[in-house]
C-alpha cells in the first residue's frame, strides 16, 4: 500500500509568478500614466505655497490635477479638496460636516453596510455630540430610499450613503437619496471609493463625494472630497490653510499628479463601450466558471451592481481558508472585504443583509479590472473550482451521529 | 506567503491523510460547528500502534494543515506517544505559528489527547463538542 | 538726455535655469535613494492588509519601512505610525491625546512659536473641550523650560513644544522640557518636522514625535508620528485599523517607502562628520556674503539653530518684495515662512519674539540643503546684496518733511 | 512667476524712473508708512506736460511695479489727462493684476489723481497719508 503521507501533486500557480490578481476592490495596481506622472511630481521640488519658480510649478501641477478631478466628479475644480486617501475624505465629510455644525445637536444617518472609515468616523461624530441613525440593507444589499427617507429629522445635518459597496460591489439610489436628504435641508455624502471610474460620479447629486486614487488605478495616500460650494465644513487637519483651509498640510504634488492622471484616463475609460462590454463579460465568464463548483450562492443584487465585483458563498468552505488556498496557487482575491483579513468576525455588510454565518462566512471577493482578461478569469475559475473541490472533501468534520441527526 | 510557515503551506495545499476510515478503532472529534474550527480522527490501532489516521477538518487554513501535520506525525506511533505532545510540539511540527494562529497549536493537542483517551477508554464521540 | 524709461539690463539667473535653491525649509528636493524607492512601491499591487503574496509583498515594505523610520526616530519599529504628512502628524499627537482624555478637562501647554499645524490643531483641542496654554518665547525665539514648568498644572495631559523652529532654525530646550511634563505627569509632543535628519532625535525624551518626509528629501504627502508604547490616542481618521488603529486608509505604500529610504539617509548623514562640517560651512559663508549690504539683523538665537536656517532682516525693505526680486533672479527664498506666502501679517513666530513689526516684515528666510554649495550660497548672497541695494534705493517713500522729523 | 503678469515683473525687477527729482513742481504721496504700501511721485510739468517724472515706493513688488509703470505711462503727458485714470486702466498698464495685487491698481489711482490736485491747488504732501 502507497503510504497515505505522501503529499500529492501540488498544482502550478496560473498567470505566471505574480499569478492572477482578481483583487482590484482591495487596491489597484498604478497605471503607466500615472506612475509616470508621480515621477514627474517628484521632480517638482517647490512647495505650491512658495513665491518662487519652484514653487509656482508645484502650485501649477496642484491646478491642473484639480481641474482633471473636477472632471472625474463632475463639478468645478474649487470644488476639490485633496486629502491623503479615501478615509481621511470620508472622515472630513462626516466630521467636518459635524463640527461645523456644532451648535446644533446634529443628526447623522448612514447605513449598516458602509466602508468601517464612514462607520467608525460616525463613531467620532457621536463622540463630538452627533446622534447617528444606521439604515439597513435588504437581502441584497440594497439601501431603500423609503427608509432613509423615514429616518429623517428635522435636525439632520448630513446622510451619507455609499456609491458601491466595496464587498457586495451593489450600487446604491444615491441619486434618489440625495433629493431626500436635500428635501429635509441635509447635505448628501457619498463615499464613492468603489464607484469611481466605474460609474460617473456627477449624477450622484451629492454634495461630499470621497474617492481614493488607488481604487481606480492611481497611487495609494491619496484621495479627494468633493466638497460642493457653498457647503460648510471644519477641518480636522489644520494649520497652513491648504485646500482652502480644509485640509492643512504641504500637499502630496507627486501623489496628487498620479492621481489626477489616473482620473483622466478613468474618464476616457468611462465614456469607452468596449470597456463597459469587457467588463460585463468578465462577469460572465467568472460566473459560468465558478458555477462549476456547485453549491454556491451569490451575495448581493446581481441586478444592480459593479460587474468588476462578484461576491460567492461555496457552502461547506470558510472564505478566509479558500482565499488563502487560492493565493499559495496564484489567484489574488479576498474573504469579504481585506480589511477583515486576520479576523474571525463575518463580514458586518453580509451580516446586514441578513445572510447566516455559515454563508457570511464562505464569502469570497472576486474583483477584476481594467487589464485582467477573459482568459484569466476562466484560469481563475478553474483554480477556484479544483480548490473548492479539494477543500469540500476534507470536511465535514462532525462525527457521523452528528451528521445523521441533520 | 509570509503570514503562514512553508510547512503550514505545504499542509493545507496539499494535505495528506484527508478522509475518514470505514470502521475505526477509534474516533476523536474537537471543535464547535457553530463558528470555529473541527478536526476529526479516525485511526486503526494495532498492538497500541496507530496503524493507518485519517482527519476530517472544517476551518481555518491554519487548523486544516495541523490536522494533516497531526495525521503524518502520529502514523506509526504508540498511540500513547500522542498524550505527550503540548502545544509548543504541535507548533513545531507546523514549522511555527503567527501570533493570530496559535490556537491552532492547541485544537491539534486536543483532539491529539481525546485521541488516545477515547482509545484507552474505550468511548468515542459521536456529538459535537466544544473546544476549549 | 537718454530718456529715463528705458529699462536698465536685467541680470541673469544666476545657477541655472533651475536657479539656487534656499528654501529647503519649505520642501526639499526629492533624494534620489527616495525617488528609486517610490518607484519600487508603485510596482508593488497589494494592499497590505490582503491575504496574498501581493498583498504580503506590500505589508513586508510596510514593515521594513516602519524600521528604517524607527531609527530616525530612536524607538521601536512597533512605536512607528505612519501620517499623511507633517500636519496630520502634528493633529493626531495634539487632537489625539485630548479626545483619549476627554472624561477629564484636558490641559495642553504649546508655544507661541509653534508651526500653525500645532497651533490650529490646539485650537481644535479647545472646541473638543481642552484648556490650552500658550507659553512666549524669548526675544531670541528660545523657550524657557522654566516658563513651562510655571505653565504645569495637574490636568496638564501633554506638552508640545517644537523641537526646531521652521522661521529662526531655533533649536528648543526639548528633553529638559519633556522632562519637565513627565514629573508633572503630561505627555511630551514634540513637532520634529524641521529637527527630522538635521538633530538626533532619540535624545527628544518626547513621547510624540511629528515628522514630514518631504523636509528630509523624501516624497511630499507622507509623514510619521512615534507614538511611544504605552500612549493612548483616539485616532482622528478611524476604520480600516491600520498603524496600530491610530490612522486608517489604505497605507501610502510607495510614499512611506521613499520616506524611509530618504530617513535612511539622513541617518547616515547624521554620522557623517563631513556633512556636519558643511551645513556650518555654508552658514558662515551666506552670512558673510549678505553682510555686504549692511544694515541688517538676524533673527533668533544663532547660538543654538540649526546652521541650516538663517533669518535675516534688511532694514527699509519688506521680505516679500525680496524675495520676489530674487525669485525672478534665480534665487529662492522665502519670507518668514511660505505658509504664509501672499498675507501681509508679519509672522507670528517673529512677532511672539517681541520684534517691531518692520523688522518683522522685513524677515527673509534662507535654507541650505544637502547638495548646497559654498559656491551657490556665495552667489545667492552676491544677488541678494545687489537686489537689496537696488530696492534700498527706490525708498523711503515718505515725503522729505517727515523724513526730516524722525 | 506665474503669480505676476510679466509686465509687473519687469518693472519690479527693474524699475523705470527711480528716485526724486530735487526741485519738482509738484509731489505726490500715497500710503501708510507704518504697514502698508507707499508711493511718492515728484514732477516737473512745463506748459501742462508732464516733462520729468521720478517715483519713490515702499512696499510688495507689486507696488512697486505699479509706482515704475505709473511714471513710464504718464511721462509726456499732459498731467490732466491722469485724472481719467481709472483703477482698470492702471491694473491694464500693469498687464493685469491678481486677486490678492488688486489694491495696488487703487494705489496707483489714487497717487496720479492726488499728483493731478496737488498741482491745480498748488499744494503739496509733507506729511504721511493714510491711503483709503
Ligand atoms: C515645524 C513644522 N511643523 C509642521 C509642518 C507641516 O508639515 P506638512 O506641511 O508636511 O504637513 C511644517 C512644514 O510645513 C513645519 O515646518
Ligand atoms: C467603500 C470604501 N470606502 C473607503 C475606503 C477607504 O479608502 P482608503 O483605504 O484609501 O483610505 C475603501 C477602501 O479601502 C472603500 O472600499
Amino acid at each position: 500500500m502507497k503510504p497515505p503521507s505522501s503529499a500529492p501533486d501540488r498544482p502550478e500557480p496560473p498567470g505566471g509568478a505574480r499569478g492572477i490578481y482578481l483583487d482590484h476592490a482591495a487596491t489597484s495596481p498604478v497605471c503607466p500614466e500615472a506612475v509616470e506622472a508621480v515621477l514627474r511630481g517628484m521632480e517638482i521640488t517647490g512647495n505650491p505655497s512658495s513665491r518662487h519658480g519652484a514653487g509656482d510649478e508645484a502650485h501649477e501641477a496642484l491646478r491642473s490635477s484639480r481641474e482633471q478631478l473636477a472632471r472625474l466628479f463632475g463639478c468645478t475644480a474649487d470644488e476639490v479638496v485633496f486629502t491623503g486617501g479615501g478615509s481621511e475624505a470620508d472622515a472630513l465629510a462626516i466630521c467636518g460636516t459635524v463640527l461645523a455644525a456644532r451648535d446644533r445637536t446634529p443628526h447623522v444617518i448612514t447605513t449598516a453596510i458602509e466602508h468601517s472609515a464612514v462607520l467608525e468616523s460616525c463613531g467620532l461624530a457621536r463622540e463630538l455630540g452627533a446622534q447617528v441613525t444606521l439604515v439597513e440593507p435588504d437581502g441584497r444589499g440594497w439601501v431603500d430610499p423609503e427608509a432613509v427617507r423615514r429616518a429623517l429629522r428635522p435636525g439632520t445635518v448630513l446622510v451619507s450613503v455609499m456609491h458601491a459597496n466595496n464587498e457586495t460591489g451593489v450600487v446604491q439610489p444615491v441619486a434618489e437619496i440625495a433629493e431626500l436628504a436635500h428635501q429635509a435641508g441635509a447635505l448628501m455624502h457619498t463615499d464613492a471609493v468603489q464607484a469611481a471610474g466605474k460609474i460617473p460620479l456627477a449624477e450622484s447629486g451629492a454634495d461630499l463625494i470621497s474617492v481614493s486614487a488607488h481604487k481606480f488605478y492611481g497611487p495609494k495616500g491619496v484621495g479627494a472630497l468633493k466638497v460642493a460650494a457653498g457647503v460648510r465644513l471644519a477641518p480636522l487637519i489644520r494649520g497652513g490653510g491648504q485646500e482652502r483651509g480644509l485640509r492643512a498640510g504641504t500637499e502630496n504634488v507627486a501623489g496628487v499628479l498620479g492621481m489626477a492622471a489616473a482620473a483622466s484616463a478613468a474618464v476616457r475609460r468611462l465614456a469607452d463601450p468596449g470597456f463597459q462590454d469587457h467588463r460585463h463579460a468578465l462577469r460572465a465568464s467568472l460566473l459560468k466558471g465558478l458555477e462549476q463548483a456547485g453549491d454556491l450562492e451569490v451575495n448581493g443584487d446581481t441586478a444592480s451592481c459593479l460587474p468588476e465585483i462578484l461576491n460567492v458563498s461555496f457552502a461547506g468552505l470558510r472564505g478566509d481558508t479558500l482565499v488563502d488556498v487560492l493565493a499559495v496557487r496564484g489567484v489574488c482575491v479576498s474573504a469579504g472585504s481585506a480589511c477583515h483579513a486576520g479576523s474571525d468576525a463575518p463580514s458586518h455588510v453580509l451580516t446586514a443583509m441578513g445572510l447566516p454565518a455559515e454563508r457570511a462566512k464562505a464569502a469570497v471577493r472576486f474583483s477584476a479590472g481594467r487589464t485582467t482578461t477573459v482568459d484569466a478569469v476562466t484560469e481563475a475559475a478553474a483554480t477556484t473550482v479544483d480548490a473548492v473541490t479539494r477543500l469540500r472533501s476534507l470536511g465535514p468534520a462532525v462525527p457521523p451521529a452528528t451528521r445523521a441527526k441533520k | 506567503m509570509a503570514r503562514y510557515s512553508p510547512t503550514v503551506v505545504d499542509h493545507f495545499t496539499n494535505p495528506r491523510n484527508a478522509g475518514e476510515l470505514e470502521d475505526p478503532d477509534v474516533r476523536a472529534f474537537i471543535g464547535n460547528p457553530v463558528c470555529g474550527d473541527q478536526i476529526m480522527l479516525t485511526a486503526t490501532v494495532t498492538d497500541g500502534t496507530i496503524t493507518e489516521i485519517r482527519f476530517r477538518a472544517h476551518g481555518c487554513a491554519a487548523s486544516l494543515a495541523t490536522a494533516s501535520v497531526l495525521t503524518e506525525a502520529a502514523q506509526g506511533l504508540p498511540i500513547t506517544d500522542l498524550e505527550q505532545w503540548d502545544d509548543a510540539y504541535v507548533t513545531s511540527l507546523l514549522g511555527g505559528l503567527g501570533p493570530d494562529q496559535r490556537h491552532v497549536a492547541t485544537l491539534g493537542r486536543q483532539v491529539a489527547h481525546r485521541l488516545v483517551r477515547n482509545h484507552r477508554e474505550g468511548v468515542d464521540d459521536e456529538a459535537p463538542l466544544v473546544c476549549s
